[in-house]
């Protein structure tokens, strides 16, 4: 039971980074990519944890770890992109 | 598992990645560039072919050695990863200079500067 | 003594096993501690200057119990928070009306001030927009603002607890 | 099996999916920018969440679950960071909030580029 | 304490007081597992660096470099702008010098070659607590390491004060 | 004091006379390329030429241009010329003998680059290193021809000309000859050494070097011209006379021969001043040596043998005498030089000794050479019957022309003189010396030929010309003719005796009457010598010059090579990838194509689908998506987006395809180009290049087939799964790599080669940065 | 000492200088003392390790002593120790001649450990005895090429380097997919492993080995990239121009070599024993690789010689002209290897010194010695021409042939060492460059085939052309008005002079170099010496992971 609800929650994670690209590519405005993707990243985050889950062992999550700490750092840089020009005044 | 599908994609991003730097400005050029440098990376790790077996960490006190993917193409496939992060972050800072240099960044009359001296 | 608190995280990170098989070992746990300590002291020393005058919390009995019940409501806010969200989105017409409302915060520590825009972040109904130093007051996006007050007044519960485990 | 620890993992993990789901469909239905990114990282923190928990439950030895508490921690506190940061910056792109009728109220505006 | 804060609320700041350390103890502890779990110097490196990275972000360069390492802000002559390019330079030197270092050094222990027979670890264990067998193919992952930060962070503070 | 050098080397030269070794020292025993020096009769003639003319030319120079800058290089030249041509006298290998034949074409590059200021000079050095450069080119190609020959004629290959197992030796000369005959060779042979030849003696069409020569100083191109470096020509081809010998190395040679002794003595009369004079006439005696040795009889070889001696005599006197009238009247042009008898008494009376000599009267030097060549030409046209009788007939129709410009050159001396010249003063002393010698020896050995028909011959000359002749291999008794005039009187009787005397026996009638007729002929035709001048000068300008090919060739090949080059280098990057990319696509198909690979597309195990391969899949889709939407991105950040998304699935990838840290990595690595991206983008204008449609066209297609050949490699290669090393790996990686992460047991244990060179990347990549941005300030080019 | 750690000497060397001039960025002084000191050292090292390999044969050298294929070897055999000699040789001049060239920020900021590292790259891909690690020093090399080509910023500088960056960008990553399918077909990464697994594929697992001739094609064409050989020179002249002279004579004489020796060592040691059948294509016989690459090579070789002999001739910059007359060269060096594949393929011997190796026809000894030779000779003469026009750039301050008259009377010395190295590349003897020609001139008519010795004369006549017409535009004639105002400096003419009689040197002294050369040509002909001189160990495994085929 836990396996195959695992392995739905795979294929929904699959599911959200394929609407969420999409939200990247076709958004209006900046902003609004950033949050797709800042979304995507710590939806990944929840995937890595959950293939944890899947294949048993336990040595995925601090891949997901690292995942968190990087979606959130990229949304930081592009969020001071978007703001206004060089990041590092 | 799944050559088709795979074979199929990697193809597609080599066609993209070329498509980019065949472009006039250069920041795509650039693009290109990281494009083509990532999907070969993941061609490489296909090229082991990702069968069946676990992950290539035998558990502490390494008692067996199970079936897993093999873990030299990741150890390649790692060193390829920052090689080629080194020369896109390169490629970019050039492509800076070359845009302060020359005050605009399209291939075309990056081509017909004089040449002096 | 924040390099002890990294020897603390340090322990999380490396991730002992503490009951592993029955009965809790120390013994692993405390050989990574002192790992933890020769890693955490240096870098405590690298980063002396980053954590400004962190308030020493000095633990007065009352803060800690304050911590504690921010912690659960905290948590049973989480929960309630995003099921309403869930509905208000999933419902075909969206009941929500977006606007920007100004909350003037009480706290003045900037670790407080954090807090709050955290925990009213993920409490229901509000995202906080931006926050203007010298007015030291918030701007919270609110999605179902029917009227600014019963938005603001879950603010400030949160402050007034923040408040005492703060005790500023 | 349903063994009780499998109910729970079922249980958290189709949460967590579902959290996130509601973040994607709040994506596509919501209107602007701030609602989106409203909806979706607070939701999509929680969904994050739940799938830790349930990853906290199931795993093997206990050397990890702090590895898992820590990054639940991780996920709080950055979630809703992220969102500020983002929500603040479009809130300096100045694309002004989408409201029902199109009216505000004592809101200044600073545009910097 | 000087001038900042224009764009990044206060919120931001605590939030990456808050979060860095736990890049940095991540950083290292991904750095002392390379041998047996998932790490390495360079994601260590690589993850430093990226914290690093936020900090430029969120606090900028100077800030970092005349309250961290109150290092005074002119460069010597013929560095860029961040002085702290400086030290990252002898940083990668250092790492460099490092993993060569831990070749050459190895080829005295068991004069083999230019590398690391099995790690002759000096465990020095007092035995009632840890047992902390110190590879010394961990000096080349350390010195992995402080190449792989030194580097990213040249270029990124480089870049930044661009 | 230079002359005290060249003295110093012709006691050397003397020292050799008679002697008849052979001398090697090793030079690169791996090719068996030794220093082999051979002395006989012919190397010897060439070195006496070479260092006594060098001697009297040194001593000449002493006086002549004693007052000009640069001495010091000039005298280095000259001695190093000199030593060179004895080199190529000596050498008796094929290798040492191109070694000098080329070190002789540099140092004339240099001594004719003397006055290294005037343009015309230069125009002259580079146009004779060209020709005598790519000329030795050809014989070298000749030479490595022959060598690969004496592989299997000799049985082992050798460089050496002579000495034990060299080729020329008379015992194996026959064997390489047959060898060469039957691999068809011969021909091929025959055109490369004679090309070869024909550059450095400046034969027809290769003579255009020699008048633009004229730009050295005088005792360099008296010389080079006269004595020594068109002499290594006909060296050349005397040396090659017995193993090449047949008839089609005489029709070759005889033709070229005759027709630049011909051409050569017509633009002879053509020319106007007397330097160009004598360089043609240089050019048409050289022909005529040329055609001696091309004839495979005895008179042949005689007429070489006695010309090359009676041709150094004269012409060098001349050459010394034009050098002394172009010093003391500062002119050179032919019409403005008359009637210097009366302040130039003795140069007169060597320029009369010596022009006659070249005329070919009786009885100076020159006539007896001249009548061997009727001979050889009379009988080999009495041998051959047919169109063979027109070889005579061009030799007398050539000679006349000799006599004419003979005679004009002579007559400057006598007549009125012109008002224009003023009194030319007597030179010194010692630039009288060496003229006056050689003027004595040529009227010694003109006056020989008249003792000679009285009986009493001057010995040594007669020995040394006669070891000169069999040095040349005499008679090629190889072939199937006989001599049918083989009437000749006891003179030949001893095979390879020599004598020179005037015309008395009866048989030598035909070449008497030929000579005679030269000289009637010439005679009467000089007293219209000036209108037959300029009618000659009216019909040598335009294409039948040479000259004007050499010209075209090298003034055409400059817009040529720029057209070249901007066809080659527009400096686009999209032509570059272009062709860098189709070349590699064309390749790799090819070599499918070559290896007939069998593409199996396998289907088949699509399924069972299982839960991770289903989100494998998604992500795999999405980052082919990502990367089509990164095509059609509209603004650099949106791009930078997309980019990331596609690290982000690339990352999930790699997660889900069982390598954690690789996903670690990448997802660090792709945050940190994103920020890289970010600090990069803001500093570069928004600037987005619209792609016209049949560029996007031809760009597209070029990807597709990037990728497709990408995709069949994939195919291909993981068709088949090896044993690979991997195994090894797994097993071993805990035991002693000590630790459970095989991947950076790996990395850092069993191949930390590689980090140690990736690292090194890493930290080039950081210093270039800084690099690039700190040398900004100061970027201007210095 | 166990094993031969002569051979790690040259790079541990050149890794160390690279670290130390790093790390001591503060003061010019001690970067430069350390550079030169470091070069020094280098090129004592490599004169011993050169001793070490004629003394005593191939130095085989595993990394940390993991068994070949699973460790990293490093192989010092005959080709790659003569390849590095002259390699270091030039590399040490170079870096002699940047010390007084490049100004002072320049060298203070990072010239010195980039130049090291391009060292580094350049021993580790000589050296090196596996592919992927092969790849990571091309990485290495390039890398620091990428920014010395760049290194005065100016406007086409970073236009050269653009084009050199995106174009080498592709090509690392094309090497990459050709080093991952070689993996994934024979199924190791050591080249000793691979050629033995080529040699009989049924013994390893190998079904097909039909793929490799693609994959080698693949990695051909990143070698003829970095060789610059003529579909992929365009590099060649924009980098060589941008790049500062020191530079642009390592470029010249060093990487280029680099791609040289990487296709002589892959096509004819290690894909050698591969054979496919008979390959498919009208007009190729023969069953190996080498067979497809015969007719490519000679090709190629015949139009860049024809290309860059034709665009050479009317350059009106000297490094212009240096330039394409080197992309002439290069032609010149593949020839004899294309002639090669033919001896290979059609099994044609030559006569004496090259024809009593056991086992490997004449004509291919002879091709690749002449390849050698011709590369050698490419490598003093290019660079010391190279060198000259850096120092009459510096002297004079433009390169201009139309405004520089007349410098054999204001640099004598300079002047001396600029002709004796051009007369060295036309080919004059006894210089080196003589007996490069010759040996492919020999190879041409070993080889019986005529395109190849016309396309050999057509390439000699033309360098004559472009050097003569070099002399005299800038050398000789009147002295104009910049040229009086030269002063050149001496370390600058020192070391081009240095390199001058380096060529004449090796030419007159040329029969030890002939030797080294054969035996260079030897080690890379046979493959059995060099399989079991690295001997990778035979545990045909029992357990095949995996378990599937």
């Amino acid at each position: 039971l836990a396996h195959d609800v695992i392995g739905l929650g795979l294929v929904v994670a699959a599911a959200v980074t394929l609407f969420s690209a999409y939200r990247v590519v076709a958004g209006p405005s900046t902003p609004d990519r950033v949050v797709a993707l800042d979304t995507i990243g710590t939806n990944v985050v929840a995937i890595a944890a959950l293939y944890a889950m899947w294949t048993g062992r336990g040595l995925f999550v601090d891949v997901a770890l690292v995942l968190a700490i990087i979606g959130f750092i990229s949304t930081i840089a592009v969020a001071r992109f978007v703001t206004e020009g060089d990041i590092i005044e | 598992m799944t050559e088709v599908v795979l074979a199929a994609v990697l193809g597609f991003l080599f066609a993209v990645g070329t498509f980019l730097v065949l472009r006039r400005d250069v920041v795509r050029v650039v693009w290109g560039v990281s494009i083509i440098s990532q999907a070969a990376n993941v061609y490489l790790i296909t090229m082991s072919s990702l069968g069946g077996g676990a992950v290539p960490f035998v558990s502490a006190g390494g008692a067996d050695a199970p079936a897993t993917v093999d873990p030299l193409v990741q150890a390649l496939v790692l060193t390829a990863i920052v090689i080629g992060f080194g020369t896109t972050a390169f490629a970019l800072v050039l492509t800076y200079r070359t845009y302060e240099e020359h005050g605009t960044i399209d291939m075309l009359e990056l081509a017909d500067g004089t040449e002096e001296a | 003594m924040l390099g002890f608190a990294f020897a603390v995280l340090w322990l999380f990170v490396r991730g002992v096993d503490i009951a592993e098989g029955g009965e809790l070992v120390l013994g692993l746990a405390l050989g990574e501690f002192l790992i933890g300590l020769t890693v955490g002291i240096p870098i405590a020393f690298l980063f002396r200057r980053f954590f400004s005058p962190t308030p020493v919390l000095v633990r007065t009995p009352r803060a800690v119990l304050a911590a504690l019940q921010y912690a659960t409501v905290f948590l049973w806010e989480l929960l309630t928070a995003n099921v309403d969200v869930a509905y208000r989105v999933l419902s075909p017409s969206m009941p929500i009306d977006p606007d920007v409302i100004e909350v003037p915060l009480r706290v003045e520590t900037d670790l407080a001030i954090t807090t709050i825009a955290n925990s009213i972040t993920l409490t229901p109904g509000t995202l906080t927009m931006d926050y203007d130093a010298e007015r030291n007051s918030l701007y919270v996006h609110a999605i179902a603002a029917d009227d600014p007050s019963s938005i603001v007044d879950p603010i400030r519960t949160w402050e007034d607890l923040a408040l005492v485990m703060f005790d500023e | 099996a349903w063994t009780p620890t499998a109910i729970a993992v079922a249980a958290l993990v189709a949460a967590s999916a579902f959290f996130s789901l509601v973040a994607v469909v709040g994506f596509y239905r919501l209107p602007d920018v701030y609602a989106r990114a409203h909806a979706a990282s607070k939701s999509e923190t929680l969904g994050a969440l739940l799938g830790l928990t349930a990853a906290g439950v199931v795993v093997g030895t206990t050397g990890e679950v702090f590895k898992i508490a820590l990054l639940a921690l991780l996920v709080l506190v950055t979630g809703p960071t992220a969102a500020h940061a983002i929500v603040r910056s479009a809130y300096d792109a100045g694309t002004d909030p989408w409201t029902r009728d199109d009216d505000r109220n004592d809101g200044d505006a600073r545009v910097s580029r | 304490m000087s001038r900042y804060g224009d764009d990044t609320t206060v919120i931001a700041r605590t939030a990456t007081r808050i979060v860095s350390p736990i890049i940095f103890v991540t950083a290292i502890a991904l750095l002392l597992q390379g041998h047996n779990l998932p790490g390495g110097g360079f994601i260590a490196g690589v993850l430093t660096a990226a914290g690093f990275a936020l900090i430029y972000v969120i606090f900028g360069v100077d800030y970092v470099q005349d309250t961290l390492l109150h290092r005074d802000v002119e460069p010597a002559f013929g560095i860029p702008r961040p002085a702290l390019a400086a030290d990252y330079r002898t940083m990668f030197a250092l790492g460099l010098l490092v993993a060569a270092g831990a070749g050459v050094v190895a080829m005295f222990f068991a004069d083999t070659g230019f590398a690391f027979l099995g790690q002759h670890d000096w465990l020095y264990d007092v035995k009632p607590l840890f047992k902390f067998h110190f590879a010394s193919a961990f000096a080349f992952d350390l010195g992995v390491y402080l190449v792989v930060v030194g580097g990213l962070l040249a270029i990124v503070s480089v870049v930044g004060a661009e | 004091y230079a002359a005290a050098v060249a003295l110093a080397c012709l006691g050397l030269v003397a020292s050799l006379f008679g002697t008849h070794g052979a001398a090697s020292v090793q030079w690169i025993p791996a090719l068996d390329v030794s220093l082999r020096f051979y002395v006989d009769g012919l190397s010897l003639l060439i070195a006496t030429l070479a260092s006594g003319v060098g001697v009297l030319i040194l001593t000449y120079s002493g006086a002549y241009m004693h007052d000009e800058s640069g001495q010091a290089k000039y005298y280095a030249a000259l001695l190093a010329f000199m030593g060179s041509m004895l080199g190529v006298a000596f050498a008796a290998d094929m290798i040492v003998l191109f070694l000098f034949w080329e070190l002789t074409s540099l140092s004339s590059y240099v001594l004719i680059g003397h006055y290294q200021r005037a343009g015309p000079s230069l125009y002259a050095s580079r146009k004779s290193m060209l020709i005598t450069v790519a000329g030795g080119l050809f014989m070298l190609a000749g030479f490595l021809v022959l060598h690969a020959v004496s592989a299997d004629a000799l049985g082992s290959a050798t460089w050496a000309l002579f000495g034990d197992g060299g080729i020329l030796m008379p015992e194996n000369a026959a064997a390489m000859q047959a060898a060469l005959a039957e691999q068809g060779l011969l021909v091929p042979v025959v055109a490369l050494v004679g090309i070869g030849a024909a550059a450095k003696s400046a034969q027809v069409p290769l003579h255009i070097w020699l008048p633009n020569a004229m730009e050295a100083p005088t005792p360099v191109s008296a010389f080079l011209h006269s004595a020594t470096m068109v002499k290594a020509g006909v060296y050349l081809v005397g040396r090659l006379r017995p193993l090449l010998g047949g008839e089609e190395w005489t029709a070759a040679f005889v033709a070229l021969g005759l027709l630049t002794m011909t051409v050569a003595a017509i633009l002879a009369v053509a020319a106007t001043d007397i330097k160009e004079l004598l360089a043609y006439s240089t050019a048409s005696h050289l022909g005529l040596i040329i055609a001696g040795f091309g004839f495979t009889s005895f008179y042949g070889a005689e007429t070489g043998a006695f010309h090359i001696v009676n041709h150094a005599l004269f012409k060098a006197a001349l050459f010394l005498v034009a050098g002394i009238v172009a010093h003391e009247a500062g002119t050179r042009a032919l019409n403005e030089l008359g009637g210097l008898r009366e302040d130039l008494p003795i140069t007169a009376g060597i320029a009369v000794i010596a022009g006659l000599g070249m005329a070919g009267v009786p009885p100076f030097n020159g006539f007896y050479s001249k009548e061997f060549l009727f001979k050889a030409a009379w009988e080999y046209a009495t041998v051959h019957g047919g169109v063979a009788f027109l070889v005579p007939v061009v030799a007398v129709f050539g000679s006349v022309f000799t006599f004419l410009y003979s005679i004009r050159f002579v007559a400057m001396f006598f007549g009125d003189k012109p008002d224009a010249l003023g009194h030319v003063h007597s030179p010194p002393a010692i630039m009288l010396g060496p003229p006056a010698l050689l003027a004595t020896l040529a009227a010694v050995v003109g006056l020989g030929g008249v003792t000679a028909t009285f009986g009493v011959h001057l010995e040594p000359l007669e020995t040394f010309v006669a070891s000169v002749i069999q040095a040349t291999g005499g008679e090629l008794g190889g072939g199937a003719h006989a001599v049918a005039a083989s009437g000749a009187a006891g003179a030949v009787a001893k095979g390879s005796e020599f004598t020179y005397h005037l015309p008395t026996s009866r048989e030598t009638l035909p070449a008497a009457t030929m000579s005679a007729i030269t000289i009637v002929l010439g005679a009467a035709a000089y007293t219209e010598y000036d209108a037959l001048h300029d009618r000659l000068d009216d019909l040598i300008s335009g294409p039948l010059t040479a000259n004007y090919y050499y010209d075209g060739l090298t003034d055409g090949a400059n817009p040529f090579s720029d057209r070249v080059r901007e066809a080659v280098q527009t400096r686009r990057l999209r032509t570059y990838a272009t062709w860098t990319l189709a070349a590699f696509v064309v390749l790799t198909l090819g070599a499918y194509a070559a290896a007939e690979v069998a593409v199996a597309l396998p289907i088949d195990e699509l399924f069972p689908v299982t839960p991770p391969k289903l989100a494998t899949w998604l992500v795999l889709a999405l980052a082919g998506v990502g990367a089509a939407m990164v095509v059609r991105a509209n603004s650099h950040v949106a791009g930078v987006l997309t980019l990331s998304i596609l690290g982000f699935m690339i990352a999930i990838f790699y997660i889900l395809s069982k390598a954690p840290d690789l996903a670690l990595t990448q997802l660090v690595v792709e945050t940190l180009l994103l920020v890289i991206f970010l600090l990069v983008l803001d500093r570069l204008p928004a600037f987005y290049g619209n792609v016209t449609r049949s560029t996007a066209l031809r760009d597209g297609v070029l990807s597709v087939a990037v990728g497709a050949t990408v995709a069949t490699t994939v195919l291909l290669a993981t068709a088949t799964r090896p044993d690979s090393i991997a195994t090894y790996f797994v097993e071993r990686a805990y035991p002693d790599g000590g630790g459970s992460n095989i991947v950076n047991i790996i990395l850092v244990d069993f191949r930390a080669f590689d980090t140690m060179g990736e690292i090194a990347v890493v930290s080039m990549a950081a210093l270039s940065i800084i690099t690039l941005i700190a040398l900004r300030e100061r970027g201007e080019t210095q | 000492m166990s094993p031969p750690v002569a051979v790690i000497a040259p790079l541990l060397v050149v890794l160390g200088t690279a670290i130390l001039t790093a790390l001591a960025h503060r003061s010019l002084r001690v970067q430069r003392a350390l550079s030169v000191l470091g070069g020094v050292a280098y090129l004592g090292a490599v004169a011993y390790l050169f001793a070490r390999v004629k003394a005593e044969g191939t130095l085989v050298y595993q990394l940390s002593d993991w068994r070949a294929p699973y460790g990293i070897t490093i192989v010092a055999d005959d080709l790659s120790v003569f390849m590095l000699a002259f390699g270091s040789f030039v590399g040490v001049a170079a870096l002699a001649f940047a010390v007084a060239y490049v100004d002072e920020v320049g060298q203070r900021v990072s010239f010195h450990p980039l130049y090291h590292f391009m060292l580094v790259g350049v021993t580790g891909s000589f050296l090196t005895g596996d592919i992927f690690n092969l790849f990571v020093w091309f990485e290495v090399m390039l890398m620091s090429s990428y920014v010395l080509v760049v290194f005065y910023s100016g406007p086409e500088h970073t236009r050269a380097a653009l084009q050199y960056v995106v174009l080498n960008l592709v090509g690392s990553a094309l090497m990459l997919v050709a080093i991952g399918g070689l993996y994934a077909t024979t199924g190791t990464l050591n080249m000793a492993d691979m050629a033995r697994r080529l040699a009989d594929p049924a013994a390893f697992g190998i079904t097909t080995l039909a793929p490799v001739l693609g994959l080698s094609v693949v990695l051909f064409v990143v070698f003829a990239l970095k060789a610059g050989i003529v579909p992929f020179h365009w590099w060649v002249p924009a980098a060589y121009r941008a790049a500062p002279a020191p530079v642009s004579a390592a470029l010249a004489g060093v990487v280029k070599k680099v791609g040289i020796y990487a296709i002589i060592r892959l096509y004819f040691t290690v894909f050698a024993p591969a054979d496919l059948g008979e390959l498919a294509l009208p007009g190729l016989s023969g069953s190996g690789p080498l067979a497809y690459f015969g007719p490519v090579l000679l090709v190629m070789a015949i139009a860049s010689i024809l290309l860059g002999g034709v665009a050479a001739v009317n350059r009106d910059r000297i490094d212009d002209l240096l330039a394409y007359s080197s992309v002439g060269q290069v032609g010149f060096i593949v020839l004899p290897l294309a002639l090669a594949a033919f001896g290979i393929v059609a099994g044609v011997d030559a006569p004496a010194p090259y024809g009593d190796v056991a086992g490997v026809s004449g004509l291919a000894v002879l091709g690749v010695t002449a390849a050698l030779v011709y590369s050698l000779n490419h490598g003093l003469a290019k660079s010391a021409l190279f060198l000259a026009s850096g120092a009459i750039h510096d002297a004079t301050g433009t390169s201009r042939l139309d405004r520089l008259g007349g410098l054999a009377e204001r640099a004598p010395v300079l002047s001396g060492g600029f002709f004796v190295a051009a007369i060295g590349l036309v080919g004059i003897p006894p210089l080196v460059g003589f007996f490069g020609k010759f040996l492919v001139f020999d190879a041409a008519v070993v080889a019986g085939s005529e395109l190849a010795l016309g396309g050999a004369l057509a390439g000699a006549i033309l360098t004559i052309t472009y050097v003569t017409r070099a002399w005299n535009r800038g050398f000789w004639g009147t002295p104009t008005e910049v040229v009086d105002a030269t002063h050149t400096n001496r370390t600058q003419v020192a070391v081009v002079v240095v390199l001058a009689l380096a060529v004449v040197g090796v030419g007159v002294a040329f029969d030890p170099v002939l030797e080294a050369a054969i035996e260079g040509a030897t080690a890379a002909l046979d493959t059995q010496g060099y399989v079991d001189a690295v001997n990778p160990d035979t545990t045909s495994s029992a357990t095949s992971g995996g378990g599937h085929a």
